[in-house]
């Protein structure tokens, strides 16, 4: 039984974690602006860091973990690598 | 799941291909990047597909059957490990080659009608 | 010595290996430092392949069964574990490498090592790769070395930098990138297919493959046969050599004389393993003779297109491939001896060619241009880089025309295969070993073919070099003696006598390679040396005797 | 062993003539000089020898599996030969030692010379075929070296060259045609080869085999149509062509006809080819010299003519032809070196070799004008002397011709206008020269050379006049040795001698001498009117037609080739594309493979979302990488997410991790990049559009055959059950027992493959080397400089720097460097944490090597280079360096235990309070790996952001050009 | 997950749904706004309350079926918290910058 | 010894960081983290000049409560906002708050604060003058959201901070 609750209910969050995936994927297609894009990044990388925890749940495997610690600690320095760029115009400066 | 991968291999490697065939070199160099990825699902998908099997193995149970095929995974590993290596040369080959030709064209020259 | 032997065949790996770890820990000003550590390891991996040469001829002190030496890696079986394999192919291979990346290097040391940073590990480490692959007995691992020796070339060919350099190595990336994802895939399938990489292993499955896994295999091995075709540029995939090797810095261009065999050893040391299971088309099978052809014809057609010296050797390049291939594609006959001549003859000669071609173009005065992007590679922004050019003039030997004429004279003929060098041994075995197949019956128009094609680009080379070396030496009024140095002679000199060692020692070299063709074509040996290998365990070396001190 | 020195001795004296200084002339003469006398000699010392038994042999073994060895075979044709070459070499290296100027590099000369010697020598006595062939070419090369002796010349570079490739071409039909004759007989040796003549008659091979060798010996002998050669060749020394272009060199195709004539002749193929050519040069070279206007021009055309003679009776099938031919060979060497000596010696003495300038010379030059004449009348075939008596021999021959009319009538007709024409030009040559008013504007007062230099070319008269006399005493001896080498005991029967009689021949003799003499006085109008143009034939030129042929070549090659390649990379890679995709489809054509029982995993809404946006990412960084390359790197890093994400779900962990790291690493990286490129404007205009949209459609074809082709066969690999006892299996079995790790993938990495892994981080390592020897030659494009200064609103053009004290940046960046420098002993915790763990759960040295240098790029991101860099931080190069050797030794730590490199060794140590320590080879390995991913990845990275810097110092020295001081 | 009692299970499951929707409700804030300073709002929702939730879950699940605390889910909450600002500071900036002179300035405080 | 005496509480922090992520409390990882910890600590500074101190602890959690609150509030305003669509009647836009605390750590951590709570973003900071520029994404009541971020957070940060 709880099994079963449980299952129905990682499918439906991942459901709408991929769905707000695509929303973001959208977004980065969409532009218009580059930031609007780091931006869309920046929630795909959030989204797919939350199927990832999920999918830890359902399989009941610690190892998605790592993965998702990963991208909460890293997934920003894309994300920010590109806004000082488009900031600075440059990432590293003197 | 098998379609899905397999098509997704199929368009990362379709844009890919059409990027490599592009003029410029910045488009080259996202080709090599996106058909990296289909070459890497590729030989991931030479193990077949396990969902909920990772190979770190309980050291009671090893029998094979119940884990994902691991030698394509380390294979990948190199794999990505090559390609990162590679596109770096590249982009610095690239700019090198912008900055002394005065052109993004892979050729190093404009090919004018 | 027993411990080192024990070791012998992942010597010519790891020594290059831990001798560029060692100059990293130097800076490139310590030029040097890195010089002695330099000849040290090439010096050593010329004497760790004069072993191998002899230990799998059944010389000398490691006795190995079958005179195959195999190396567990890790001490794990094949086919699990990672196996390097010295037969008589591999180890003729080491030490022609060992001999030209010598001579290379010595060329260098002149003055091209310091024209951009980093030479002398780039350069250990393409020897690294080159030994590896040709000691490889796993498909994967023959892909890392491949890449090792890739991406060091690539730092090579961009050694120097200049406008040129870069657009020709973008190229060469480029095309050998996208070669390198073939491999990926061909290997993949390949496990896919078999659940093996060990190569040996690979010979015993691809047996057992029936229908429907029979056609994917060969489909794989479709791939794998275009990305060895590649790199062993094969026409019409190979018009990205002409430029590389026309603009790489002579040395390297020397070296590369051998990268292009690293794709047909491949594409042999394969076809000779599936040869049981029906080689694959690639692999000696249906193309490989009508691509030698379309090889050698272009190769042939551009010589005697080019005007430039350096292109002409470029091309040159690719007619030995492309003769390389004919010969070993020929179908229902076995030149592969004769092809080994043929091969040791031509890198030989090639590498001599392009370390030459430096030379003389330093005593044109039209070669101002070359001495322009020479200049650029010695121009220096950076104020960290060790700007040496000045000191990079030698002295003016004596008779260095006499020299350099007599040396291009001899490339020549090496090249063209005009008595009395080993250029012609090769040319005349191969083509005396295709007429016997005549008395089996085959179909003799490719033997017809073969011939035509070969005396053809004997004729070409003939038109394409007299004018060239007339130009290079007979034509210019204000020939300058270029200031030459005693080590940018004596490596043309090492490699020029090695040819005259093959013409003079023709009949035990040939002996000795047709024992090599013959083992090849019994693969089961191969086969049995790596499959039927116990781990190793050597006996520990004994305090105080064993090891060195 | 004589046989052996004979070889020998020339090429080792030219050995020491290339060795001495280039001012030593004597010496080089008196070296070329004593190497012929000693091969005469030694030649003339075997002769009894050969009188009686016949052949000498010695066979060097060299190539034996080949059938090729060095033997050496002296018959009496090769007797015979030996001897014209060595006398023939001692009178020239006399001769030429004073023609040669102080100017010349001499002992240069005697090099060639010598090594031409051997060469010819070598020829002769070869009995293998293909040492024959051996020496044959060298031949070739040795007199395209003395042809071009006078490089300087344009006329000496042509002359040589055309000469070498003709002859070269023609050594390579030769090379096919011994090939064959290997093949047809079963062995290269001579006398196998001369005892299966009637094999190679029959065999279908022959007209193929005869053509080959035909075309050898006949561009050797510069016979019709490979004629012109020759008096290109004139540009060489006199005693050049004296030596090789009338007396030896030339008739080694001769030779090689005479030798096989038992083999080869008899049969209509043979005397349409060999007769043919020789009959058509016979008459146009006669024909030709007689216009000539240079003395070594009439030579030369002779020369053709009366090899023409040589090798059209060696084409009549008739064994006294054969007789004839050979005597002929003797005499032609003798009165023709002779000539051009004398030729030599007015040209060095008058200066010119014109014969509308020269004129009265008799007077002048006695001795050398009664030299001349007489070796001119032995050229007209003047009676008492030897060339009289081998046309005579010649006329003979015709006149017995039987068959068709045509040949019966034609051929004695043809040998009277050649004799005629010889006459002619024998006659003009030395009228021109010798006779009439003395010449008075000369470069040069001629007057007779020094005794010594006389002596070859009368010796070489006194043998005309000698043979011409008294031919049965000095020749047929010799005659019949060289026969009975030849023909064995077939020798017909012949008489040499002066007077046969009144008979056919004679009258043909006295009707040709007349008819000269009328031709001579008849074309004199003409020789006045336009002097050395030959009538109706003067525009065949065949040096001309050659050069246009090779300049056809030349033109022809690079069209074809520029049509069969290309330099541009797209058609490259397309080819590439299209290669792949067809040969990877050809064995798939039959069909069959497509999956019938099919294993599947059942398909989940999410990840096919996943992958719509992932797919639609990819699709539109393709879209966009043209223009949009920011934008374009971000849709593909959201694809590389995908990626990632995929590998987590289908359970492999340690891959998305990788994957995530490198992803990040990669955008970093191609974003330092970015700064360097400037933004895409369309500024040329490109092909038209039609072209572009074409090349688009089959670009898209090309790309979505590739994706349709490798999703097909991912497909179809991954519904197919996995290969049985994959060795797989025993990776698992085996990851925790044996390898020690939980974790198979990284067991793999580090154990069981770590060869491919210390292989892999080599890889890292080398580019990151390149990356950084490219980098310090980087020019930046003019308009990327001050780019970064339009993002920060138009602050002033020169970059202050930064202070490295402050605690913190100032500005936008105070707060992120506040988090961000909070976050590096994080990072790097982590790092060593996934480092650790590695061999039992997800992790490693390769991941935890990319965690360590992100954390270390985030530093350089919000504090700048200098601030970093002012603090005491990693080297990378040594941490290169580093990780290479610890990897290295943590794989050959294991030799003193007697393991093969990589073994892993376990080390278990017991310590107080912790239990036991469990330290293995395998960690140390991935140590290694760890700290060579950092400084590789470091190394590149900062390589890039460092031309930032360079670029920022070098604005400022611009700015302040006073200051222009660089530190030592 | 059979070993877990149906009194976790639900409130688990409900934290997951709740999850979900946040989640997604932020993620179509990306495509529902406006202009673009409003998109910079909406995915915090998934980074907080969506992250929140799902962590939650996480530990109580874990905990329950491993019988001991369980927290390491809540280290991704704290990098997620030490990371944000860095992206959203420049990012802003960038935005700012980029409309200098745009429809909005600063309102002020009284 | 001072240097390893100031390392100690990020040394602690480390240390526990190193046990929650290998979820384990044995000996061996006790002992190894310990280690890694300690050097992390001492040779972070250099390239951490700027150290914070950190005192309340109590504070500090009562702040975190108030965060969790206000995270879920304004979830729950935003994703109104978000659903409703142009019906919302929003007003979007900057506003300016000056700020009294000058400790850059206690700055990051208002920084983090105002991040992390949807409907508000960091939008800029003056050194100078300490005013600090958000952007909000309903700004019908500015001097709410002022008051709230000065008191709320800004107050408790610097107690914490400073
Ligand atoms: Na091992
Ligand atoms: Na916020």
């Amino acid at each position: 039984m709880s099994a079963t609750i449980l299952y129905w209910a990682g499918g439906f969050a991942l459901l709408c974690f991929s769905l707000g995936l695509g929303c973001a994927a959208i977004r980065l297609i969409r532009g218009p602006g580059a930031e609007d894009r780091v931006l869309a990044l920046d929630t795909l990388y959030i989204n797919g860091m939350l199927i990832l925890l999920v999918l830890g749940l359902r399989f009941e495997a610690g190892l998605y973990f790592d993965v998702a610690l990963l991208i909460a600690l890293f997934g920003f320095v894309g994300s920010s690598a590109l806004a000082k760029f488009l900031l600075r115009g440059e990432v590293i400066e003197p | 799941m098998e379609w899905i991968l397999a098509l997704a291999i199929g368009v990362l490697a379709g844009s890919g291909v059409w990027l490599l065939l592009r003029p410029r070199t910045f488009q080259f160099i996202m080709g090599l990047a996106l058909l990296g990825y289909a070459v890497n699902l590729f030989i991931f998908a030479m193990g077949r597909l396990r969902v909920d099997a990772p190979p770190v193995i309980d050291p009671a149970w090893a029998d094979p059957a119940s884990y994902a095929d691991p030698l394509p995974q380390a294979l990948v590993l190199t794999a990505i490990v090559i390609g990162f290596a590679t596109t770096a040369l590249f982009l610095v080959v690239l700019l090198a080659s912008r900055g002394m030709s005065d052109t993004d064209h892979v050729d190093g020259e404009e090919h004018r009608a | 010595m027993r411990f080192w032997l024990q070791h012998l065949p992942v010597l010519p790996v790891l020594i290059p290996l831990l001798t560029s770890a060692l100059m990293l820990l130097t800076r490139d000003s310590q030029r040097r430092l890195r010089v002695i550590l330099g000849a040290g390891a090439l010096g050593l991996m010329a004497l760790t392949a004069l072993m191998l040469v002899r230990a799998t001829q059944g010389i000398g002190a490691p006795r190995w069964p079958d005179d195959i030496g195999v190396y567990l890696l890790g001490n794990w079986p094949a086919p699990f574990g990672i196996v390097l394999v010295a037969d008589r192919l591999s180890a003729l291979m080491l030490g022609l490498t060992a001999v030209l990346g010598l001579c290379a290097w010595i060329y260098a040391t002149a003055r091209w090592d310091r024209a951009g940073s980093h030479f002398h590990p780039l350069f250990l480490l393409i020897m690294m790769g080159l030994n590896g692959a040709f000691l490889a007995g796993d498909l994967f691992n023959l892909f890392v070395f491949f890449e090792i020796l890739l991406t060091a070339s690539y730092g090579l060919m961009l050694h120097g930098s200049g406008k040129r350099r870069v657009g020709a190595a973008l190229h060469y990336i480029a095309v050998n990138l996208i070669a390198s994802f073939l491999l990926l895939v061909a290997i993949a399938l390949i496990y896919g297919l078999t659940g093996t990489l060990n190569l040996a292993d690979l010979a015993v499955r691809a047996l057992a493959l029936r229908g429907a896994d029979r056609q994917l295999f060969d489909s794989a091995a479709a791939i794998l046969g275009v990305a060895f075709l590649i790199k062993a540029a094969a026409w019409p995939l190979n018009f990205w050599l002409p430029n590389t090797y026309s603009e790489a810095s002579a040395p390297v261009a020397a070296l590369f004389a051998i990268m292009t065999k690293v794709g047909i050893y491949a594409l042999l040391r394969i076809g000779s393993l599936l040869l049981p299971a029906g080689a694959p088309a690639a692999f000696g099978g249906a193309w490989m003779f009508p691509a030698g052809i379309a090889t050698l014809a272009f190769g042939t057609l551009g010589m005697l297109a080019s005007t430039q010296a350096r292109r002409i050797a470029a091309y040159a390049i690719i007619t030995s491939s492309g003769t390389l291939f004919a010969a070993l594609g020929m179908p229902g006959a076995t030149l592969t001896g004769p092809a080994l001549y043929y091969l040791l003859s031509s890198v030989l000669a090639l590498g001599a060619l392009f370390l030459l071609l430096e030379l003389t173009e330093r005593s044109q005065s039209f070669g101002a241009n070359m001495l322009a992007i020479t200049q650029e590679a010695f121009e220096n922004d950076d104020p960290d880089a060790a700007d040496l050019s000045g000191q990079a003039v030698g002295v003016p030997l004596p008779a260095t025309m006499a020299f350099l004429g007599l040396s291009f004279f001899a490339c020549a003929l090496l090249i063209i295969g005009l008595p009395p060098l080993s250029g012609f041994v090769a040319k005349f075995s191969l083509l005396s070993a295709a007429l016997r197949t005549a008395e089996y019956g085959a179909p003799t128009v490719n033997v017809w073919l073969l011939v035509g094609a070969m005396l053809f680009s004997g004729v070409a080379g003939l038109i394409a070099l007299g004018r060239c070396g007339v130009r290079l030496f007979w034509v210019p009024e204000d020939l300058h003696v270029p200031a030459l140095r005693l080590n940018e002679a004596i490596p043309i000199l090492v490699l020029l006598s090695a040819c005259v060692l093959l013409t003079a020692r023709a009949g035990s070299v040939m002996a000795y390679l047709e024992d090599t063709a013959w083992y090849l074509d019994q693969p089961d040996r191969y086969i049995e040396a790596v499959l039927g290998q116990d781990q190793h365990d050597f006996p520990a070396p004994a305090p105080g005797s064993g090891g060195p001190r | 062993m004589l046989l052996t020195l004979i070889l020998a001795i020339p090429f080792a004296g030219s050995l020491c003539a290339s060795l001495l200084p280039a001012t030593a002339r004597r010496a080089g003469a008196w070296l070329a000089g004593g190497s012929a006398l000693t091969c005469l000699v030694l030649t003339l010392w075997l002769t009894p020898e050969i009188a009686t038994s016949g052949i000498i042999k010695l066979r060097l073994p060299w190539i034996p599996t080949l059938g090729v060895d060095l033997t050496l075979r002296m018959d009496g044709y090769a007797w015979l030969f030996s001897v014209i070459i060595s006398a023939m070499g001692a009178l020239i290296a006399l001769y030429a030692h004073y023609y040669l100027s102080a100017q010349d590099p001499v002992p240069r000369f005697f090099a060639f010379l010598l090594s031409f010697m051997g060469a010819m020598l070598g020829v002769v006595l070869a009995g293998n075929l293909i040492q024959l062939l051996v020496f044959w070419e060298l031949t070739s090369l040795s007199s395209f070296m003395l042809i071009g002796y006078w490089h300087h010349r344009m006329d000496a570079r042509r002359g040589a060259r055309m000469a070498l490739i003709v002859t070269g071409t023609g050594g390579f039909c030769l090379l096919a045609s011994m090939l064959i004759i290997g093949h047809i007989v079963g062995s290269y040796d001579l006398d196998a080869v001369l005892a299966a003549a009637t094999a190679i008659r029959g065999h279908r091979w022959y007209p193929i085999l005869l053509v080959l060798l035909a075309l050898g010996a006949l561009t050797k002998s510069a016979q019709f149509p490979f004629h012109f050669w020759l008096p290109n060749a004139m540009a060489a020394p006199t005693p050049v062509s004296a030596y090789l272009h009338s007396a030896t060199m030339v008739k080694a195709g001769v030779f090689l006809l005479a030798r096989f004539w038992p083999i080869f002749s008899g049969t209509d193929w043979w005397t349409w080819i060999i007769g043919g050519a020789g009959l058509c040069s016979l008459l146009l070279g006669a024909y030709a010299a007689t216009f000539q206007r240079d003395m070594k021009g009439v030579l030369a055309y002779s020369t053709i003519s009366h090899l023409g003679l040589i090798t059209l009776l060696l084409g009549m099938n008739s064994r006294l032809a054969l007789v004839a031919a050979v005597f002929h060979i003797i005499n032609h060497a003798t009165f023709k070196a002779s000539l051009f000596m004398a030729a030599g010696i007015v040209d060095h003495e008058s200066g010119t070799r014109d014969l509308t300038r020269l004129s009265g010379l008799r007077t002048l030059m006695p001795l050398t004008a009664t030299l001349a004449m007489v070796s001119a009348a032995a050229m007209a075939g003047v009676p008492l002397l030897n060339g009289f008596i081998s046309k005579e021999m010649f006329f003979a021959e015709t006149v017995f011709v039987t068959g068709h009319w045509a040949s019966r009538w034609g051929l004695p007709l043809a040998a009277v206008v050649a004799g005629a024409l010889s006459v002619a030009y024998s006659l003009r040559f030395i009228l021109q020269v010798f006779f009439g008013p003395p010449a008075t504007d000369l470069p040069r007062t001629p007057h007779d050379p020094p005794r010594m230099m006389l002596i070859p070319c009368a010796v070489l008269v006194l043998f005309c006049l000698a043979v011409g006399i008294l031919p049965g005493l000095f020749l047929q001896p010799v005659l019949t040795m060289v026969m009975r080498a030849l023909l064995g005991n077939n020798v017909p029967a012949y008489d040499l001698q002066v007077w046969h009689g009144l008979n056919l021949p004679l009258l043909m003799s006295l009707a040709a001498m007349i008819a000269g003499i009328g031709l001579y006085l008849g074309l004199r109008a003409h020789d006045r009117r336009v002097p050395g143009q030959v009538p109706l034939i003067y525009r065949l030129d065949g040096r001309q037609t050659f050069e246009t042929l090779l300049e056809a070549i030349d033109a022809g090659s690079a069209r074809l080739l520029s049509w069969l390649q290309t330099q541009r990379l797209q058609p490259q890679v397309f080819l590439l594309v299209l290669a792949t995709g067809s040969v990877t489809l050809l064995p798939l054509l039959p069909g069959g493979w497509w999956p019938r029982v099919t294993l599947t995993t059942p398909a989940q809404w999410s990840f096919g979302l996943i992958w719509l946006a992932g797919g639609a990412c990819a699709l539109a960084a393709a879209y966009q990488a043209k223009y949009h390359r920011a934008a374009s790197l971000m849709l593909a890093g959201a694809a590389g997410l995908a990626t990632c994400l995929t590998f987590a779900w289908l359970s492999a962990p340690d891959l998305a991790l990788t994957q995530l790291t490198v992803e990040v690493v990669t955008t970093v990286l191609i974003l330092l990049g970015l700064r360097w490129l400037p933004p895409r404007i369309e500024e040329f205009p490109g092909p038209t559009p039609g072209t572009t949209r074409w090349r688009r459609r089959r670009d898209f074809l090309a790309a979505a055959s590739t994706g349709a082709l490798m999703a097909v066969l991912a497909y179809v690999m991954m519904t197919r059950p996995p290969a049985h006892d994959s060795i797989a299996a025993y990776f698992v079995q085996q990851a925790w027992p044996l390898g020690g790790g939980a974790n198979v993938v990284n067991v793999i990495l580090v154990d069981f493959r770590a060869f491919d892994t210390f292989g892999e981080i080599t890889v890292l390592g080398v580019v990151a080397l390149s990356v950084y020897a490219l980098l310090r030659r980087f020019r930046p494009p003019a308009e990327t400089i001050a780019a970064p200064l339009r993002h920060r609103g138009g602050m002033p053009a020169t970059f202050e720097e930064p202070d490295l004290q402050a605690p913190l940046p100032d500005g936008t960046l105070r707060v992120p460097a506040v988090l961000v420098r909070l976050l590096l002993p994080v990072s790097t915790l982590i790092s060593l944490y996934f480092l650790l763990r590695g061999h039992n759960l997800p992790g490693g040295g390769f991941i935890g090597g990319l965690i360590m240098a992100t954390g270390i790029i985030l530093q350089y991101m919000v504090g700048g280079i200098l601030w970093v860099e002012a603090r005491p931080l990693i080297r990378p190069q040594a941490w290169i360096a580093l990780g290479l050797l610890v990897a290295g030794a943590a794989a050959m730590a294991v030799w003193w235990a007697g393991k093969p490199l990589l073994a892993s060794h376990t080390l278990d140590l017991a310590l107080p309070l912790v239990g036991t320590l469990h330290l293995s080879s395998a960690l140390l390995f991935d140590v290694g790996v760890y700290m060579l991913v950092v400084g590789a990845t470091i190394l590149m990275i900062i390589a890039l952001a460092h031309q930032s810097l360079r670029l920022h110092r070098k604005l400022v020295e611009a700015a302040t050009p006073a200051l222009t001081e660089r530190g030592p | 997950m059979t070993d877990l009692p149906l009194w976790a299970a639900v409130p688990a499951a409900l934290l997951l749904v709740l999850a979900g929707l946040v989640t997604l409700i932020g993620s179509l804030g990306l495509l529902r706004l406006r202009s673009f300073r409003e998109r910079m709002h909406a995915p915090t929702m998934g980074m907080t309350m969506g992250t929140f939730c799902v962590a939650l879950a996480a530990t109580l699940i874990a905990s329950l079926l491993q019988h001991r605390p369980i927290v390491h889910e809540w280290l991704i909450c704290l990098f997620l918290f030490m990371t944000a600002p860095v992206t959203a500071i420049l990012l802003m900036q960038s935005a700012r910058r980029r409309q200098r002179g745009g429809p909005d300035t600063p309102a002020k405080a009284e | 010894m001072k240097r390893l005496f100031r390392a100690l509480p990020l040394a602690c922090l480390l240390l526990i960081l190193w046990l929650v992520l290998n979820d384990s409390l044995s000996a061996d990882h006790l002992i190894l983290g310990t280690a890694i910890a300690l050097t992390l600590a001492l040779l972070t500074p250099i390239l951490r000049p700027v150290r914070a101190r950190l005192s309340h602890p109590l504070t500090a959690m009562r702040l975190a409560g108030h965060v969790a609150a206000d995270i879920a509030r304004s979830n729950r305003d935003v994703g109104r906002i978000i659903l409703r669509g142009r019906r919302a009647d929003t007003r979007p836009g900057l506003l300016d708050i000056p700020l009294r605390i000058r400790d850059p750590h206690g700055l990051a951590a208002l920084a983090c604060i105002i991040t992390f709570t949807p409907g508000t973003v960091w939008a800029g900071h003056d050194p100078v003058s300490n005013v600090l520029t958000l952007h909000v994404l309903d700004l019908s009541n500015p001097d709410g959201l002022t008051r709230m971020i000065q008191d709320r957070y800004e107050r408790p940060l610097m107690e914490i901070f400073e």
